[in-house]
């Protein structure tokens, strides 16, 4: 409910020549509240390629907004107060995908590119043809560790944990999926309390123990969900049992990682980065990061959506050379390439959606740190959801 | 018999007169109008604050008036605003002025049918069973994904032109500004003049002192019965038109987040009295505002020491201390 | 003897195993000045919350005119006609004296549950609140809250909401409890003027107020009825000196 | 025999859980019962003891169970201070008033907490000999629920002998029952009432410490569990040390029980069985005579 918050008047002004053409871009994220950690990364990736690969001939402005929260209402009227009153050129952030979702009507009417930096529901992109993503679809990693449980790790039954929210549901769904296509045999599926709290993890995992699966697929928000599941898996016994915990990389996610502690090792998951990627862009990345923020401070797969972001809206610039019309900017981004710390990727086309590698990697102790190992990359991934016209996908 | 005196007494004559229109109070509806002039791109956020305020005004017919103390308010803004979405989003009906019609007789049939159960309790227990209420509604609007849309809520709702003419447009919400002040206006006068009435005194009887109320032969249970179905339809209301204003729904129009937010905001302009909804929103908006740039982290912080504030030494929040103000400095000026 | 206003009939309460009140036959006449006493802990304000429907008695009957209300919530029997006051003051502390009376006047007539014309409108209602403050010198008050007012004046107030139900029976629980003594002869004169054809019980330990005020004493014991007279044979029973009077240090 | 294990499991957890709830609770039920404040910021104890304990074993070394004591006589002291600052003098205000300042104060803690320890989950060390799995003859299970559940009892067992047995235990009795009478009988409310504030305060941190494990600890925690913790104390009763133990357990027991065995309900379930349960009984299951 709570209005407009011109939060962080801090202005980001990139300048380079003093009559350069200026370029507004309003990001929305929530920088208050339990979302304040998840902006931060975001906002220090747009930093960080600004800083790496600065935008020569233009003056780029960076408005921040607080959404607050995923109520949806706080983000409509930033957005719609981005539009109206900072008259911005381009619209970026997204953390939370009922944002995207109440904010589209706002967006279609504003008639300016939208880049989502990290909201991942599969069908936000379709909501409004001003979407373009650089973060990932839960489809993305789900189906491809839906396939590789039952291939790479020759998994013949699974039970699936979800945090009971819709990231959860497209996860449960997606797994699902590919598994059951593969082979495997999907035995339970257990709702784990809301997003909103971290639930006690013990009776959902006594149920899934109960069932004496080869894998459990869990997939909880990153963060403090991911460090109980993994204290809970251990207290539990369930390795003991023979139950491999697998899931997205959002259980392992970079700057939580190291917290987990020797639990941790063991832990197989499927996602499109890690800091723990070898490719130079990553190692450029990772190092700059750590310069600027501390050597305790790890880039994570949010920083990356909000590097690629700025990454896609910079060719957009060049492209329309600063006027950043939609359309134009919309024909520029569609089959545009980049070599980005996660490797190489690619607007589709069609869906404005992201194409990426997955890389599947286990946890292993390394030098007495907690080190994300690549057993095996899929390449040129694509949003299985609209790929095969899953509703709500079309 | 009857002296003729009796009925020029002062204390006669100022509740004869206690209902009449005071001199200011056509000001917040001048400040209202002024600001669709003056901040023509902050109408988004003038149309929340607006139905906030109905919002708290519902609320303070319930809590200030009546008494009843309610931890679980949103159920009825959220059971408004759902019944308007789910109609709208099945294709079943939009047209906006009915949509409140709808809104208001869903909360109120819920508020009916809650406050027969529950207002027999007080207290604790009371408080539970209002926020039990509301939380149930929640996780219930957030299993039956089917029609609800679940945790995403159901988006893009068709709302058609207001009367067929005036269009609701997402990006200049004009129309949607000055249709929830019309709709704030009309909903204040009603609640207005039930303040006033017998009803009204007899539930400011019951707040004060229900023991009495029943030595009196009131029949209290009916009364609060009454009054809190009809603070649920303007919930209801409120909710109706914060989806049709905002093209969606979600699960936020029922959660505790909205239910302690309209109790700061009634709280903190004062309660029992008929425009503290007014002066709270503006005053929590504006608080919120200011703490969140000086604090961006924390601006909890400052919203807490205040509450603490305000129930140990400003009883019944803004106006209310600004009456012990005015109050002191009339007294110093005529001395007794 | 003619036909009681109001009566009990064997009435008896218990909570759990504790006897509060046990085999009343009590009546009331029109316009009577009853008295009720009894030591501390004797049932006293049990009988006057079986009476009044606050409680519901495990044994016996309530009859006002003869006519059976042992059923009957306490809003109906005040609709009857059976008003109270309270011990310790139950007022509307933050309303003003008027409005409190008016709370009240409005209940009798049946017009308190109406919403759409303002309460100052109905002069009728005003009006008769305000003879009522008048007749017990408050008027001067009417405009102050409760909250201002000192104790003794409260304890008007309470009255007046009472006879603002133009009750047949009134039931006054220590009407002079808490005032100093300063300012209770207000109470005792206004009692003393209450209107003839109410029937008064009035419970007290206030001997000097029982005895001036009754022309009949009902003596309360361990929930039972002790012994019933007029105050001079109450005065002269041995077994009420015994058990109550010098006991209690009134006598 | 699967069936059976599954069930005792079931009921290892959920007794582990209700134990926790009652541990923190057990102070809110018997101050609300004394002086019929609304304290909604009980929780806000329970988190702040967590912290103490959790943050004094990290960065001190110190024992979990010495920490445990520290945690208690630390926010047993605080919550002293509180009582006499600021909840004394709203004794005979509103309960509204109650529920604006508890909710001030929680919302001032979440953000003092957030502001100096950070927003994050505070993750508790457990001692190695409370890790990994006891083996109980007929089941494996969890060391730390069992712990919990011993712990939880002798808890329980020693503040029914002290209500029972002790000359204190027997004022509060008298005081919840009937405060009047209590104070006519030269019964020091306010004392008694400080003194039950901060062992409450006390145990509620102890709770706090002990359910770290697995409900977490973050700022967020006042609000998170206060539902959870005033539904055991309606259902309790108010100012019932049995009533409030047994209330626990029932709620510990059935979440996990619906948690586990009809995850899809979510806490649909909890919430309208404490609607029911209290409509059914308003003083609580336990609680005293409808007065």
């Amino acid at each position: 409910m709570i209005g407009k918050f011109i939060l962080a008047s801090a202005l980001a002004t990139v300048a380079c020549l003093a009559q350069a053409q200026e370029v507004r871009i309003g990001v929305n994220l929530p920088y208050t509240g339990i979302g304040a950690e998840l902006a931060q990364q975001i906002d220090r990736g747009m930093e960080q390629y600004l800083k790496l690969n600065p935008v020569k001939g233009y003056k780029i402005t960076i408005v921040k907004r607080d959404v607050k929260d995923p109520s949806g209402g706080n983000a409509r009227n930033v957005i719609q107060e981005l539009l109206t009153q900072d008259k911005v050129d381009v619209l970026a952030g997204w953390v939370y995908s009922p944002n995207a979702i109440a904010a589209a009507p706002v967006v279609n009417a504003g008639k300016k590119l939208a880049v989502i930096m990290n909201a991942g529901t599969a069908h936000i992109t379709q909501m409004s043809n001003y979407y373009v993503r650089t973060s990932f679809s839960m489809w993305h990693a789900g189906y491809t560790m839906g396939e590789a449980a039952a291939k790479n790790l020759k998994a013949k039954t699974a039970v699936v944990g979800f945090t009971d929210f819709p990231p959860g549901k497209d996860m449960l769904a997606s797994f699902r999926r590919a598994f059951e296509a593969s082979g495997g045999k999907v035995l339970d599926e257990i709702p784990m309390g809301s997003a909103g709290a971290v639930p006690d993890f013990t009776p959902f995992f006594q149920r899934a123990k109960d069932k004496k699966p080869d894998v459990f697929f869990v997939f909880v928000p990153a963060g403090d969900h991911s460090s109980a599941v993994v204290r809970t898996y251990g207290a539990l016994g369930m390795r003991a049992a023979g139950i491999k915990l697998i899931g997205p990389g959002d259980i392992t996610q970079d700057n939580k990682l190291q917290g987990m502690g020797s639990a941790a090792v063991g832990l197989v998951t499927m996602h499109h980065y890690h800091a723990d990627l070898t490719n130079a862009e990553n190692q450029r990345f990772v190092a700059s990061w750590k310069k600027d923020y501390g050597a305790d401070s790890t880039p994570d797969f949010m920083a990356v959506g909000g590097y690629d972001g700025m990454a896609a809206i910079a060719h957009a610039i060049r492209a329309t050379k600063g006027k950043v019309d939609a359309e134009e900017a919309l024909t520029a981004l569609r089959g545009w390439k980049f070599a980005s710390p996660r490797g190489p990727i690619l607007i589709d086309p069609e869906t404005r959606d992201i194409v990426m590698n997955q890389y599947l990697s286990e946890v292993i102790m390394k030098n007495g740190r907690l080190f994300q190992n690549t057993i095996a990359t899929f390449e040129n991934v694509k949003d299985a959801c609209k790929a095969l016209k899953i509703p709500p996908c079309k | 018999m009857s002296a003729p005196g009796l009925s020029e007494h002062p204390a006669a004559r100022a509740m004869v007169a206690r209902h009449r229109l005071r001199a200011w109070e056509p000001l917040p509806w001048i400040l209202a109008f002024g600001f669709y002039f003056a901040f023509p791109n902050h109408l988004g956020f003038g149309t929340d604050l607006l139905i906030m305020i109905l919002f708290a005004l519902s609320l303070d017919l319930a809590l200030g008036y009546a008494g009843i103390v309610t931890l679980g308010h949103a159920a009825f803004f959220g059971a408004g605003a759902y019944a308007v979405g789910l109609l709208a989003h099945h294709g079943v009906w939009n047209e906006p002025i009915t949509g409140l019609v709808i809104g208001a007789a869903v909360a109120g049939l819920i508020g009916l049918i809650s406050g027969l159960t529950l207002l027999r309790t007080t207290g604790l227990t009371l408080l539970m069973l209002t926020l039990c209420t509301m939380a149930l509604l929640e996780e219930a609007a957030n299993m039956g994904e089917k029609y609800t849309g679940g945790f995403d809520g159901l988006p893009n709702l068709p709302i058609p032109p207001l009367f067929g003419l005036f269009e609701f447009n997402p990006l200049y919400p004009r129309v949607q500004y000055l249709y929830v002040l019309g709709v704030l206006f009309v909903c204040f006068l009603f609640v207005r003049m039930l303040v006033y009435s017998p009803f009204g005194q007899s539930l400011t009887g019951i707040r004060e002192n229900v023991l009495r109320m029943h030595a009196v032969g009131a029949p209290v249970n009916w009364r609060l019965i009454t009054c809190y179905t009809i603070s649920a339809a303007i919930a209801g209301v409120a909710g109706a038109l914060w989806v049709q204003t905002n093209t969606y729904v979600n699960l936020t129009s029922l959660g505790l987040d909205r239910a302690a937010t309209v109790l700061i905001i009634l709280v903190l302009g004062g309660y029992g009295r008929l425009y503290g909804a007014f002066v709270g929103a503006v005053v929590y908006m504006a608080l919120s505002h200011f703490l969140a740039k000086v604090y961006p982290t924390a601006w909890q912080l400052g919203l807490g020491l205040l509450l603490m504030l305000i129930a140990l030494f400003a009883r019944n929040g803004v106006l209310g201390l600004w009456d012990r103000l005015m109050g002191r400095l009339l007294s110093r000026r005529a001395p007794p | 003897m003619s036909a009681p206003l109001l009566e009990t009939r064997g009435l008896g309460k218990n909570f759990g195993a504790l006897v509060a009140a046990r085999d009343i036959n009590f009546r009331l006449e029109p316009g009577a000045r009853h008295a009720l006493i009894g030591p501390n802990g004797a049932g006293k304000t049990t009988f006057i919350n079986l009476l009044t429907g606050v409680l519901l008695p495990t044994q016996g009957q309530v009859l006002f005119k003869q006519r059976d209300i042992t059923a009957l919530q306490q809003a109906a029997r005040v609709k009857q006609g059976i008003a109270r006051t309270f011990q310790i003051n139950r007022l509307f502390r933050g309303l003003s004296v008027l409005e409190n009376v008016y709370i009240a006047v409005a209940e009798r007539l049946g017009v308190a549950g109406a919403m759409v014309k303002p309460a100052g409108m109905r002069n009728d209602v005003v009006e008769e609140a305000m003879r009522l403050l008048d007749v017990l010198k408050l008027s001067d008050n009417a405009g102050h809250r409760i909250a201002e007012l000192p104790y003794g004046r409260q304890r008007l107030v309470e009255l007046a909401i009472a006879l603002g139900l133009e009750p047949e029976v009134l039931l006054l629980d220590e009407p002079a409890a808490g005032v100093p003594s300063a300012e209770s002869h207000i109470i005792l004169d206004a009692v003393a003027a209450l209107p003839k054809h109410i029937g008064v019980l009035i419970i007290d330990h206030d001997m000097d107020l029982v005895f001036r005020f009754a022309e009949r004493i009902t003596v309360l014991v361990g929930g039972a009825i002790f012994a019933e007279g007029t105050p001079k044979e109450i005065g002269a029973d041995p077994r009420v000196r015994d058990v109550y009077l010098g006991q209690a240090q009134h006598g | 025999m699967i069936v059976g294990t599954d069930i005792l499991s079931m009921l290892l957890g959920g007794l582990a859980a209700g134990m926790v709830l009652f541990i923190v609770s057990v102070g809110l039920s018997v101050t609300m019962g004394l002086m019929g404040f609304v304290n909604l910021a009980h929780g806000a104890f329970a988190m702040l003891g967590g912290y103490v304990i959790v943050l004094t074993m990290r960065y001190w070394g110190i024992g979990f169970v010495p920490a445990l004591a520290l945690g208690f006589v630390v926010i047993a002291a605080v919550s002293i201070v509180f009582e006499r600052l600021l909840y004394a003098r709203l004794y005979r205000a509103s309960e509204l008033d109650q529920v604006l300042f508890t909710i001030g104060l929680v919302f001032f803690m979440i953000a003092a907490v957030t502001l100096i320890v950070g927003p994050e989950n505070q993750q508790l060390m457990l001692p190695s000999w409370l890790q990994g799995q006891l083996d109980l003859g007929i089941v494996q299970y969890r060391t730390y629920s069992i712990f919990l559940i011993v712990v939880g009892s002798a808890i329980a067992l020693g503040l029914w002998l002290g209500f029972e047995r002790t000359r204190m235990g027997a004022q509060i009795r008298a005081a919840v029952d009937n405060r009047r009478m209590a104070e006519s009988l030269g019964i020091n409310i306010d004392r008694l009432f400080m003194l039950t504030f901060a062992f409450g305060s006390g145990m509620a941190a102890i709770g706090g410490g002990l359910g770290a494990e697995f409900i977490g600890l973050n700022p967020q925690y006042p609000l998170i569990y206060l539902v959870y913790f005033l539904i055991v104390v309606a259902v309790g009763g108010l100012g019932r040390v049995t009533g409030v133990f047994f209330a626990a357990l029932i709620i510990g027991v059935l979440d996990f029980a619906l948690k586990k065995y009809l995850p899809q309900g979510g806490t649909l379930f909890i919430y309208a069985l404490a609607i029911l349960l209290l409509l059914w009984r308003p003083q609580g299951l336990f609680g005293g005579k409808p007065t």
